[in-house]
Protein backbone atom coordinates (compact mmCIF):
# COMPACT_ATOMS: atom_id res chain seq x y z
CA UNK A 1 0.00 0.00 0.00
CA UNK A 2 1.29 3.68 -0.36
CA UNK A 3 1.96 5.49 2.50
CA UNK A 4 0.26 8.96 2.30
CA UNK A 5 3.09 11.95 2.96
CA UNK A 6 1.77 14.24 5.15
CA UNK A 7 4.59 16.86 5.04
CA UNK A 8 8.19 17.00 3.83
CA UNK A 9 10.77 19.37 3.08
CA UNK A 10 14.07 19.47 1.10
CA UNK A 11 16.94 21.36 1.44
CA UNK A 12 20.29 22.77 0.68
CA UNK A 13 22.55 23.61 3.43
CA UNK A 14 26.21 24.41 3.76
CA UNK A 15 29.18 21.81 5.12
CA UNK A 16 29.97 23.37 7.94
CA UNK A 17 30.21 22.16 12.01
CA UNK A 18 28.03 24.57 12.91
CA UNK A 19 25.07 22.99 10.68
CA UNK A 20 25.17 20.14 13.14
CA UNK A 21 23.17 21.32 15.84
CA UNK A 22 21.30 23.28 13.45
CA UNK A 23 20.60 19.77 11.72
CA UNK A 24 19.02 18.15 14.41
CA UNK A 25 17.04 21.74 15.57
CA UNK A 26 15.37 21.20 11.96
CA UNK A 27 14.67 17.51 11.62
CA UNK A 28 13.14 17.18 15.48
CA UNK A 29 11.08 20.57 15.07
CA UNK A 30 9.33 18.82 11.76
CA UNK A 31 9.29 15.50 13.16
CA UNK A 32 7.44 16.78 16.01
CA UNK A 33 4.30 17.09 14.23
CA UNK A 34 4.03 13.06 14.03
CA UNK A 35 3.52 13.65 17.96
CA UNK A 36 6.85 11.41 18.35
CA UNK A 37 7.95 9.48 21.61
CA UNK A 38 10.84 10.85 23.25
CA UNK A 39 12.94 8.28 22.65
CA UNK A 40 12.37 7.91 18.51
CA UNK A 41 13.04 12.03 18.49
CA UNK A 42 16.47 11.49 20.57
CA UNK A 43 17.25 8.79 18.06
CA UNK A 44 16.31 10.78 15.06
CA UNK A 45 18.59 13.66 15.99
CA UNK A 46 21.43 11.30 16.98
CA UNK A 47 20.54 9.73 13.57
CA UNK A 48 21.13 12.74 11.48
CA UNK A 49 23.72 14.10 13.37
CA UNK A 50 25.95 11.13 12.19
CA UNK A 51 24.88 11.20 8.81
CA UNK A 52 25.74 15.14 8.85
CA UNK A 53 29.14 14.94 10.47
CA UNK A 54 30.13 12.34 7.80
CA UNK A 55 28.96 14.56 5.18
CA UNK A 56 31.36 17.09 6.67
CA UNK A 57 33.68 15.21 8.04
CA UNK A 58 34.63 12.71 5.57
CA UNK A 59 32.34 13.26 2.26
CA UNK A 60 33.82 17.33 1.72
CA UNK A 61 36.52 16.64 4.14
CA UNK A 62 35.98 19.63 5.92
CA UNK A 63 36.14 21.63 2.80
CA UNK A 64 33.21 23.43 1.63
CA UNK A 65 30.61 21.84 -0.38
CA UNK A 66 26.91 21.15 -0.20
CA UNK A 67 24.90 19.06 1.69
CA UNK A 68 21.27 17.93 0.54
CA UNK A 69 18.61 16.97 2.96
CA UNK A 70 15.23 15.42 2.26
CA UNK A 71 12.34 14.17 4.48
CA UNK A 72 9.03 13.10 4.21
CA UNK A 73 6.97 12.77 7.26
CA UNK A 74 3.81 9.98 6.56
CA UNK A 75 0.39 9.72 7.58
CA UNK A 76 1.45 6.30 9.65
CA UNK A 77 3.86 8.44 11.85
CA UNK A 78 7.00 6.95 9.66
CA UNK A 79 9.68 9.25 8.41
CA UNK A 80 12.39 8.85 5.95
CA UNK A 81 15.31 10.85 5.76
CA UNK A 82 17.92 11.30 2.64
CA UNK A 83 21.35 13.33 3.69
CA UNK A 84 22.89 13.32 0.32
CA UNK A 85 26.90 15.04 -0.37
CA UNK A 86 28.53 15.14 -3.47
CA UNK A 87 32.00 14.39 -1.62
CA UNK A 88 34.97 11.64 -2.13
CA UNK A 89 32.59 8.79 -1.48
CA UNK A 90 33.08 5.43 -0.17
CA UNK A 91 35.27 2.87 -1.81
CA UNK A 92 34.18 0.05 0.14
CA UNK A 93 30.69 0.18 1.58
CA UNK A 94 30.16 -2.97 3.57
CA UNK A 95 33.88 -2.08 5.42
CA UNK A 96 32.63 1.52 6.67
CA UNK A 97 29.54 0.14 8.28
CA UNK A 98 31.64 -2.06 10.38
CA UNK A 99 31.56 -1.10 14.31
CA UNK A 100 34.96 0.92 14.72
CA UNK A 101 36.39 0.93 11.27
CA UNK A 102 37.10 4.94 10.63
CA UNK A 103 39.18 6.47 8.34
CA UNK A 104 38.96 9.58 10.52
CA UNK A 105 41.44 10.66 13.55
CA UNK A 106 41.10 10.41 16.93
CA UNK A 107 38.00 12.58 16.39
CA UNK A 108 36.33 10.15 14.72
CA UNK A 109 35.33 6.68 16.92
CA UNK A 110 34.16 4.82 13.56
CA UNK A 111 30.75 4.07 15.69
CA UNK A 112 28.60 6.51 13.27
CA UNK A 113 26.99 3.55 10.86
CA UNK A 114 26.88 1.25 13.73
CA UNK A 115 24.30 4.10 15.33
CA UNK A 116 22.48 5.41 12.35
CA UNK A 117 21.87 1.36 11.73
CA UNK A 118 21.27 0.62 15.62
CA UNK A 119 18.60 3.61 15.81
CA UNK A 120 16.91 3.62 12.26
CA UNK A 121 14.23 0.93 11.27
CA UNK A 122 15.59 0.79 7.57
CA UNK A 123 19.07 2.02 6.45
CA UNK A 124 20.73 2.23 2.97
CA UNK A 125 23.94 3.55 1.88
CA UNK A 126 24.50 4.64 -1.95
CA UNK A 127 28.19 5.86 -2.66
CA UNK A 128 30.51 6.22 -5.30
CA UNK A 129 34.06 7.11 -5.47
CA UNK A 130 34.84 10.81 -6.43
CA UNK A 131 30.80 11.32 -7.08
CA UNK A 132 29.31 11.47 -3.27
CA UNK A 133 27.18 9.44 -0.70
CA UNK A 134 23.71 9.36 -0.17
CA UNK A 135 22.27 7.66 3.14
CA UNK A 136 18.54 6.57 3.21
CA UNK A 137 16.97 6.41 6.62
CA UNK A 138 13.36 5.20 7.32
CA UNK A 139 12.10 5.49 10.83
CA UNK A 140 8.87 5.03 12.76
CA UNK A 141 8.30 7.49 15.62
CA UNK A 142 6.01 6.02 17.66
CA UNK A 143 6.32 3.31 20.38
CA UNK A 144 7.92 0.23 18.98
CA UNK B 1 32.23 23.17 31.91
CA UNK B 2 32.61 23.17 35.27
CA UNK B 3 35.38 20.86 36.86
CA UNK B 4 36.21 20.02 40.89
CA UNK B 5 39.09 18.46 42.25
CA UNK B 6 39.02 16.28 45.25
CA UNK B 7 42.05 14.67 46.72
CA UNK B 8 43.35 13.26 43.70
CA UNK B 9 40.75 12.92 41.57
CA UNK B 10 39.11 15.21 38.60
CA UNK B 11 35.43 16.04 37.99
CA UNK B 12 34.46 17.46 35.00
CA UNK B 13 31.02 18.06 34.56
CA UNK B 14 30.14 18.38 31.20
CA UNK B 15 27.09 20.19 29.49
CA UNK B 16 25.44 21.12 26.58
CA UNK B 17 25.92 18.91 22.93
CA UNK B 18 28.75 17.16 22.68
CA UNK B 19 29.29 16.89 18.85
CA UNK B 20 31.79 16.93 15.87
CA UNK B 21 31.43 20.43 16.40
CA UNK B 22 32.01 21.08 20.07
CA UNK B 23 34.23 17.94 20.40
CA UNK B 24 37.55 19.72 19.42
CA UNK B 25 37.42 22.50 22.51
CA UNK B 26 35.91 19.65 25.01
CA UNK B 27 38.50 17.48 24.47
CA UNK B 28 41.19 20.41 24.79
CA UNK B 29 39.67 21.72 27.81
CA UNK B 30 39.80 17.97 29.67
CA UNK B 31 43.67 17.55 28.37
CA UNK B 32 44.73 20.70 30.16
CA UNK B 33 42.66 19.98 33.45
CA UNK B 34 44.46 16.44 33.24
CA UNK B 35 47.99 18.25 32.26
CA UNK B 36 47.80 20.32 34.81
CA UNK B 37 46.11 18.17 37.40
CA UNK B 38 48.31 15.19 37.14
CA UNK B 39 45.18 13.22 38.72
CA UNK B 40 44.90 9.50 39.76
CA UNK B 41 41.19 9.09 38.72
CA UNK B 42 39.33 11.15 36.34
CA UNK B 43 35.07 11.43 36.10
CA UNK B 44 33.62 13.25 33.42
CA UNK B 45 30.21 13.69 34.03
CA UNK B 46 27.10 13.82 31.71
CA UNK B 47 24.86 14.93 34.12
CA UNK B 48 24.05 18.12 31.68
CA UNK B 49 24.66 16.77 28.61
CA UNK B 50 21.99 17.00 26.30
CA UNK B 51 23.14 15.41 23.38
CA UNK B 52 26.05 13.57 22.62
CA UNK B 53 26.78 11.26 19.51
CA UNK B 54 29.78 9.41 18.19
CA UNK B 55 32.26 12.57 18.39
CA UNK B 56 31.81 11.64 22.40
CA UNK B 57 32.21 8.08 22.07
CA UNK B 58 35.74 9.65 20.28
CA UNK B 59 36.46 11.62 23.13
CA UNK B 60 35.62 9.12 25.75
CA UNK B 61 37.96 6.37 23.84
CA UNK B 62 40.85 9.51 23.36
CA UNK B 63 40.50 10.47 27.51
CA UNK B 64 41.12 5.96 27.71
CA UNK B 65 43.96 5.92 25.59
CA UNK B 66 45.60 8.42 28.13
CA UNK B 67 44.52 6.68 30.76
CA UNK B 68 46.75 3.97 30.34
CA UNK B 69 49.44 5.98 29.50
CA UNK B 70 49.73 8.06 32.07
CA UNK B 71 48.41 5.97 34.32
CA UNK B 72 44.90 7.29 35.75
CA UNK B 73 41.49 5.58 36.24
CA UNK B 74 38.79 7.04 33.97
CA UNK B 75 35.27 7.01 34.83
CA UNK B 76 31.81 8.07 33.17
CA UNK B 77 29.15 9.09 35.62
CA UNK B 78 25.78 10.47 35.63
CA UNK B 79 24.82 9.19 31.97
CA UNK B 80 21.39 9.85 30.47
CA UNK B 81 19.82 6.80 29.34
CA UNK B 82 20.38 7.59 25.92
CA UNK B 83 23.90 8.65 26.97
CA UNK B 84 24.68 4.74 28.55
CA UNK B 85 22.90 3.41 24.94
CA UNK B 86 25.29 4.47 22.75
CA UNK B 87 28.21 4.00 24.66
CA UNK B 88 27.25 0.64 25.67
CA UNK B 89 26.68 0.18 21.54
CA UNK B 90 30.36 0.73 21.27
CA UNK B 91 31.56 -1.09 23.94
CA UNK B 92 32.83 1.66 26.27
CA UNK B 93 31.78 -0.39 29.37
CA UNK B 94 34.16 -2.62 29.19
CA UNK B 95 36.81 -0.50 29.10
CA UNK B 96 35.94 2.44 31.80
CA UNK B 97 34.13 2.64 34.71
CA UNK B 98 30.22 3.57 34.29
CA UNK B 99 29.17 4.95 38.16
CA UNK B 100 25.81 4.94 38.89
CA UNK B 101 24.20 7.90 40.14
CA UNK B 102 23.70 5.47 43.53
CA UNK B 103 26.98 4.33 43.68
CA UNK B 104 28.16 7.80 43.15
CA UNK B 105 25.85 9.54 46.00
CA UNK B 106 26.70 6.91 48.37
CA UNK B 107 30.52 7.17 48.00
CA UNK B 108 30.22 11.06 48.45
CA UNK B 109 28.37 10.31 51.64
CA UNK B 110 31.10 8.12 52.83
CA UNK B 111 33.71 10.75 51.69
CA UNK B 112 32.16 12.96 53.85
CA UNK B 113 31.81 10.65 56.76
CA UNK B 114 35.59 9.58 57.01
CA UNK C 1 31.67 46.44 0.11
CA UNK C 2 31.03 42.95 -0.75
CA UNK C 3 29.00 41.19 2.41
CA UNK C 4 30.75 37.85 3.32
CA UNK C 5 28.78 34.59 4.04
CA UNK C 6 28.87 32.64 7.20
CA UNK C 7 26.02 30.44 6.57
CA UNK C 8 23.42 30.22 4.03
CA UNK C 9 20.47 27.59 2.78
CA UNK C 10 17.55 27.34 1.09
CA UNK C 11 14.79 24.91 1.29
CA UNK C 12 11.12 23.51 -0.32
CA UNK C 13 8.80 23.52 1.89
CA UNK C 14 4.74 21.89 1.96
CA UNK C 15 2.53 24.82 1.91
CA UNK C 16 0.80 23.77 5.13
CA UNK C 17 -0.59 25.76 7.68
CA UNK C 18 1.41 23.60 10.81
CA UNK C 19 4.54 24.95 8.66
CA UNK C 20 4.80 28.31 10.02
CA UNK C 21 5.88 27.05 13.75
CA UNK C 22 8.24 24.91 11.68
CA UNK C 23 9.45 27.97 9.53
CA UNK C 24 9.81 29.76 12.63
CA UNK C 25 11.61 27.42 14.53
CA UNK C 26 13.86 27.00 11.19
CA UNK C 27 14.74 30.43 11.20
CA UNK C 28 15.17 31.09 14.32
CA UNK C 29 17.97 28.36 15.47
CA UNK C 30 19.95 29.35 12.24
CA UNK C 31 20.11 33.25 12.84
CA UNK C 32 21.12 32.34 16.44
CA UNK C 33 24.50 31.58 14.91
CA UNK C 34 25.12 35.47 14.76
CA UNK C 35 24.40 35.43 18.41
CA UNK C 36 21.11 37.77 17.97
CA UNK C 37 19.50 40.24 20.27
CA UNK C 38 16.32 38.83 22.03
CA UNK C 39 13.99 41.53 20.34
CA UNK C 40 16.03 40.74 16.67
CA UNK C 41 15.22 37.00 17.07
CA UNK C 42 11.27 37.34 18.48
CA UNK C 43 11.35 40.01 15.35
CA UNK C 44 12.53 37.77 12.55
CA UNK C 45 10.34 35.15 13.54
CA UNK C 46 6.84 37.13 13.63
CA UNK C 47 8.58 38.73 9.96
CA UNK C 48 8.70 34.86 8.70
CA UNK C 49 5.39 33.77 10.31
CA UNK C 50 3.82 36.64 8.43
CA UNK C 51 5.63 35.99 4.98
CA UNK C 52 5.12 32.01 5.26
CA UNK C 53 1.04 32.53 6.22
CA UNK C 54 0.56 35.30 3.36
CA UNK C 55 2.10 32.44 0.85
CA UNK C 56 -0.44 29.48 2.73
CA UNK C 57 -2.72 31.50 2.62
CA UNK C 58 -2.98 34.55 -0.21
CA UNK C 59 -0.55 32.95 -2.41
CA UNK C 60 -1.92 29.16 -2.55
CA UNK C 61 -4.92 30.25 -1.11
CA UNK C 62 -4.98 27.51 1.36
CA UNK C 63 -4.19 24.96 -1.09
CA UNK C 64 -1.47 22.63 -2.10
CA UNK C 65 1.94 24.26 -3.08
CA UNK C 66 5.41 24.28 -2.55
CA UNK C 67 6.91 27.16 -0.78
CA UNK C 68 10.81 28.56 -1.31
CA UNK C 69 12.87 30.07 2.01
CA UNK C 70 16.30 30.96 1.14
CA UNK C 71 18.73 32.23 4.17
CA UNK C 72 21.97 33.88 4.29
CA UNK C 73 23.99 35.09 7.12
CA UNK C 74 26.47 37.28 6.85
CA UNK C 75 29.73 37.89 8.67
CA UNK C 76 28.47 41.70 9.77
CA UNK C 77 25.68 39.44 11.78
CA UNK C 78 23.03 40.28 8.96
CA UNK C 79 20.76 37.97 7.48
CA UNK C 80 18.95 37.94 4.00
CA UNK C 81 15.75 35.55 3.64
CA UNK C 82 13.87 35.66 0.61
CA UNK C 83 10.17 33.53 0.88
CA UNK C 84 9.02 32.76 -2.00
CA UNK C 85 5.67 31.26 -3.71
CA UNK C 86 4.23 30.48 -7.06
CA UNK C 87 0.68 31.35 -6.18
CA UNK C 88 -1.82 33.78 -7.40
CA UNK C 89 0.15 36.94 -7.06
CA UNK C 90 -0.29 40.65 -6.17
CA UNK C 91 -2.27 43.15 -8.23
CA UNK C 92 -1.47 46.12 -6.63
CA UNK C 93 1.85 45.60 -4.17
CA UNK C 94 1.13 49.39 -3.09
CA UNK C 95 -2.20 48.93 -1.92
CA UNK C 96 -1.55 45.26 -0.84
CA UNK C 97 1.12 46.94 1.94
CA UNK C 98 -1.43 49.61 3.16
CA UNK C 99 -2.38 48.87 7.09
CA UNK C 100 -5.19 47.20 7.28
CA UNK C 101 -5.25 46.60 3.52
CA UNK C 102 -6.31 42.56 3.29
CA UNK C 103 -8.41 40.40 0.73
CA UNK C 104 -8.94 38.21 3.25
CA UNK C 105 -11.76 37.04 5.84
CA UNK C 106 -11.80 37.95 9.16
CA UNK C 107 -9.15 35.27 10.07
CA UNK C 108 -6.91 38.22 8.52
CA UNK C 109 -6.08 41.55 9.73
CA UNK C 110 -4.82 43.07 7.32
CA UNK C 111 -1.20 44.02 9.32
CA UNK C 112 1.14 41.10 8.26
CA UNK C 113 3.17 43.77 5.49
CA UNK C 114 3.13 46.50 8.12
CA UNK C 115 4.77 44.35 10.78
CA UNK C 116 7.41 42.92 7.99
CA UNK C 117 8.25 46.65 7.36
CA UNK C 118 8.89 47.57 10.35
CA UNK C 119 10.29 44.95 11.68
CA UNK C 120 13.00 44.65 8.77
CA UNK C 121 15.65 47.19 7.73
CA UNK C 122 14.72 46.46 4.05
CA UNK C 123 11.81 44.58 2.31
CA UNK C 124 11.14 44.11 -0.85
CA UNK C 125 8.06 42.54 -2.86
CA UNK C 126 8.21 41.22 -6.10
CA UNK C 127 5.03 40.16 -7.44
CA UNK C 128 3.68 38.96 -10.97
CA UNK C 129 -0.48 38.03 -11.18
CA UNK C 130 -0.94 34.37 -11.91
CA UNK C 131 3.04 34.07 -11.36
CA UNK C 132 3.63 34.55 -7.98
CA UNK C 133 5.59 36.48 -5.23
CA UNK C 134 8.37 36.94 -3.10
CA UNK C 135 9.72 38.82 -0.21
CA UNK C 136 12.85 39.90 0.66
CA UNK C 137 13.84 40.69 3.89
CA UNK C 138 17.22 41.63 5.54
CA UNK C 139 17.45 42.27 9.19
CA UNK C 140 20.49 43.39 10.80
CA UNK C 141 20.67 40.96 14.14
CA UNK C 142 22.44 43.12 16.74
CA UNK C 143 21.27 46.33 18.65
CA UNK C 144 20.58 49.06 16.75
CA UNK D 1 -5.91 27.81 27.10
CA UNK D 2 -7.52 28.07 30.43
CA UNK D 3 -9.77 30.57 32.05
CA UNK D 4 -11.92 31.95 34.95
CA UNK D 5 -15.54 33.37 35.53
CA UNK D 6 -15.46 36.45 38.59
CA UNK D 7 -18.83 37.78 38.72
CA UNK D 8 -19.76 38.95 35.11
CA UNK D 9 -16.30 38.89 34.25
CA UNK D 10 -14.36 36.02 32.09
CA UNK D 11 -10.50 35.65 32.01
CA UNK D 12 -9.64 33.88 29.35
CA UNK D 13 -5.67 32.88 29.80
CA UNK D 14 -4.27 32.42 26.51
CA UNK D 15 -0.98 29.98 25.79
CA UNK D 16 1.46 29.11 23.28
CA UNK D 17 1.51 30.37 19.91
CA UNK D 18 -1.22 32.34 18.72
CA UNK D 19 -0.28 32.34 14.67
CA UNK D 20 -2.54 31.36 11.69
CA UNK D 21 -2.52 28.24 12.39
CA UNK D 22 -3.42 27.50 15.70
CA UNK D 23 -5.74 31.29 15.38
CA UNK D 24 -9.08 29.35 14.99
CA UNK D 25 -9.06 26.96 17.58
CA UNK D 26 -8.56 29.65 19.77
CA UNK D 27 -10.95 31.81 18.23
CA UNK D 28 -14.02 29.11 18.42
CA UNK D 29 -12.83 28.48 21.81
CA UNK D 30 -13.22 32.16 23.14
CA UNK D 31 -16.15 32.50 21.08
CA UNK D 32 -18.00 29.24 22.88
CA UNK D 33 -17.07 30.86 26.64
CA UNK D 34 -18.35 34.10 25.70
CA UNK D 35 -21.51 33.08 24.15
CA UNK D 36 -22.55 30.37 27.09
CA UNK D 37 -21.45 32.75 29.70
CA UNK D 38 -23.09 36.29 28.24
CA UNK D 39 -20.36 38.29 30.21
CA UNK D 40 -20.24 41.76 31.04
CA UNK D 41 -16.51 41.57 30.29
CA UNK D 42 -13.88 40.14 28.85
CA UNK D 43 -10.54 39.80 29.62
CA UNK D 44 -7.64 37.77 27.42
CA UNK D 45 -4.49 37.37 29.37
CA UNK D 46 -1.47 36.76 27.28
CA UNK D 47 0.84 36.34 30.04
CA UNK D 48 1.64 32.47 28.78
CA UNK D 49 1.55 33.06 25.20
CA UNK D 50 4.95 32.46 23.78
CA UNK D 51 4.48 34.00 19.78
CA UNK D 52 1.88 36.02 18.40
CA UNK D 53 1.42 37.62 14.95
CA UNK D 54 -0.73 39.54 13.00
CA UNK D 55 -3.64 36.52 13.43
CA UNK D 56 -3.05 37.61 16.85
CA UNK D 57 -4.36 40.77 15.61
CA UNK D 58 -7.14 39.57 14.16
CA UNK D 59 -9.01 37.29 17.08
CA UNK D 60 -8.67 40.75 19.26
CA UNK D 61 -10.18 42.89 16.27
CA UNK D 62 -12.88 39.92 15.83
CA UNK D 63 -13.86 39.65 19.75
CA UNK D 64 -13.54 43.67 19.15
CA UNK D 65 -16.49 43.70 17.10
CA UNK D 66 -18.45 41.12 19.27
CA UNK D 67 -18.08 43.31 21.94
CA UNK D 68 -19.88 46.23 20.36
CA UNK D 69 -22.36 43.75 18.92
CA UNK D 70 -23.26 41.85 22.26
CA UNK D 71 -22.49 44.99 24.38
CA UNK D 72 -19.75 43.71 26.57
CA UNK D 73 -16.12 45.67 27.40
CA UNK D 74 -12.85 44.08 26.31
CA UNK D 75 -9.86 44.33 28.32
CA UNK D 76 -6.09 42.38 26.96
CA UNK D 77 -4.18 41.91 29.92
CA UNK D 78 -0.39 41.21 30.60
CA UNK D 79 0.73 41.28 27.13
CA UNK D 80 4.69 40.67 26.99
CA UNK D 81 6.66 44.14 25.06
CA UNK D 82 7.11 42.25 21.69
CA UNK D 83 3.24 41.45 21.51
CA UNK D 84 2.02 44.86 23.36
CA UNK D 85 4.36 46.40 20.42
CA UNK D 86 2.20 44.79 17.37
CA UNK D 87 -0.68 45.45 19.04
CA UNK D 88 0.11 48.99 19.14
CA UNK D 89 1.62 49.18 15.70
CA UNK D 90 -2.18 48.18 14.41
CA UNK D 91 -3.67 51.32 17.02
CA UNK D 92 -5.87 48.15 18.94
CA UNK D 93 -4.71 50.16 22.04
CA UNK D 94 -7.66 52.45 20.58
CA UNK D 95 -10.16 50.53 20.42
CA UNK D 96 -9.60 47.87 23.51
CA UNK D 97 -8.64 47.95 27.22
CA UNK D 98 -4.89 47.28 28.06
CA UNK D 99 -4.27 46.37 31.69
CA UNK D 100 -0.49 46.58 32.54
CA UNK D 101 0.17 44.02 35.21
CA UNK D 102 0.64 46.56 37.97
CA UNK D 103 -2.92 47.69 37.54
CA UNK D 104 -4.42 44.64 37.68
CA UNK D 105 -2.67 43.21 40.29
CA UNK D 106 -3.76 46.44 42.57
CA UNK D 107 -7.45 45.76 41.03
CA UNK D 108 -7.52 42.22 42.24
CA UNK D 109 -5.79 43.39 46.04
CA UNK D 110 -8.90 45.96 45.70
CA UNK D 111 -11.23 43.21 45.08
CA UNK D 112 -10.12 40.84 47.27
CA UNK D 113 -10.39 43.60 49.97
CA UNK D 114 -14.76 44.51 49.60
N1 LIG E 1 29.57 10.74 3.57
C1 LIG E 1 30.71 10.02 3.52
N2 LIG E 1 31.59 10.24 2.51
C2 LIG E 1 32.74 9.54 2.43
N3 LIG E 1 33.09 8.57 3.32
C3 LIG E 1 32.24 8.30 4.34
C4 LIG E 1 31.03 9.00 4.49
N4 LIG E 1 30.39 8.50 5.57
C5 LIG E 1 31.18 7.55 6.06
N5 LIG E 1 32.31 7.40 5.34
C6 LIG E 1 33.40 6.44 5.56
O1 LIG E 1 32.94 5.44 6.45
C7 LIG E 1 33.77 5.38 7.60
C8 LIG E 1 32.96 4.95 8.81
O2 LIG E 1 31.98 5.91 9.12
P1 LIG E 1 31.34 5.95 10.57
O3 LIG E 1 30.89 4.59 10.95
O4 LIG E 1 30.29 7.01 10.58
O5 LIG E 1 32.53 6.35 11.54
P2 LIG E 1 33.41 7.69 11.66
O6 LIG E 1 32.62 8.83 11.11
O7 LIG E 1 33.67 7.83 13.12
O8 LIG E 1 34.65 7.45 10.88
C9 LIG E 1 34.38 6.75 7.71
O9 LIG E 1 35.56 6.76 8.47
C10 LIG E 1 34.61 7.08 6.23
O10 LIG E 1 35.77 6.43 5.73
N1 LIG F 1 2.07 35.83 -1.00
C1 LIG F 1 0.98 36.52 -1.42
N2 LIG F 1 0.31 36.15 -2.52
C2 LIG F 1 -0.78 36.82 -2.93
N3 LIG F 1 -1.28 37.88 -2.29
C3 LIG F 1 -0.67 38.32 -1.18
C4 LIG F 1 0.49 37.66 -0.69
N4 LIG F 1 0.90 38.32 0.43
C5 LIG F 1 0.04 39.33 0.61
N5 LIG F 1 -0.90 39.36 -0.35
C6 LIG F 1 -2.01 40.32 -0.48
O1 LIG F 1 -1.72 41.46 0.31
C7 LIG F 1 -2.76 41.68 1.27
C8 LIG F 1 -2.22 42.28 2.54
O2 LIG F 1 -1.33 41.38 3.18
P1 LIG F 1 -0.99 41.57 4.71
O3 LIG F 1 -0.61 42.98 4.98
O4 LIG F 1 0.01 40.55 5.10
O5 LIG F 1 -2.36 41.31 5.48
P2 LIG F 1 -3.25 39.99 5.61
O6 LIG F 1 -2.39 38.78 5.40
O7 LIG F 1 -3.79 40.04 6.97
O8 LIG F 1 -4.32 40.09 4.58
C9 LIG F 1 -3.39 40.32 1.44
O9 LIG F 1 -4.71 40.40 1.95
C10 LIG F 1 -3.33 39.78 0.01
O10 LIG F 1 -4.35 40.31 -0.78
Amino acid sequence: MKKVISNSFDMNLMSKSINEGFTRTLISSFAIQADPTIEALSELKTIVSEAVTNAIVHGYQNKPGIIHIKAKLYEDKTIKIIIRDKGIGIPDIKQAMEPLYTTGNEERAGMGFTIMETFSDKLKVISKEGKGTSIIIEKSLTEK
Amino acid sequence: MEYQIKGKTLTVYLSGDIDHHSSDSIRKAIDTLIINNIPEKVCLNFKKVQFCDSSGIAVVLGRYKMSVKMDFKLCLEELPPSIENIFRLSKIDSLVEIKEKETYKDEKSYKQLI
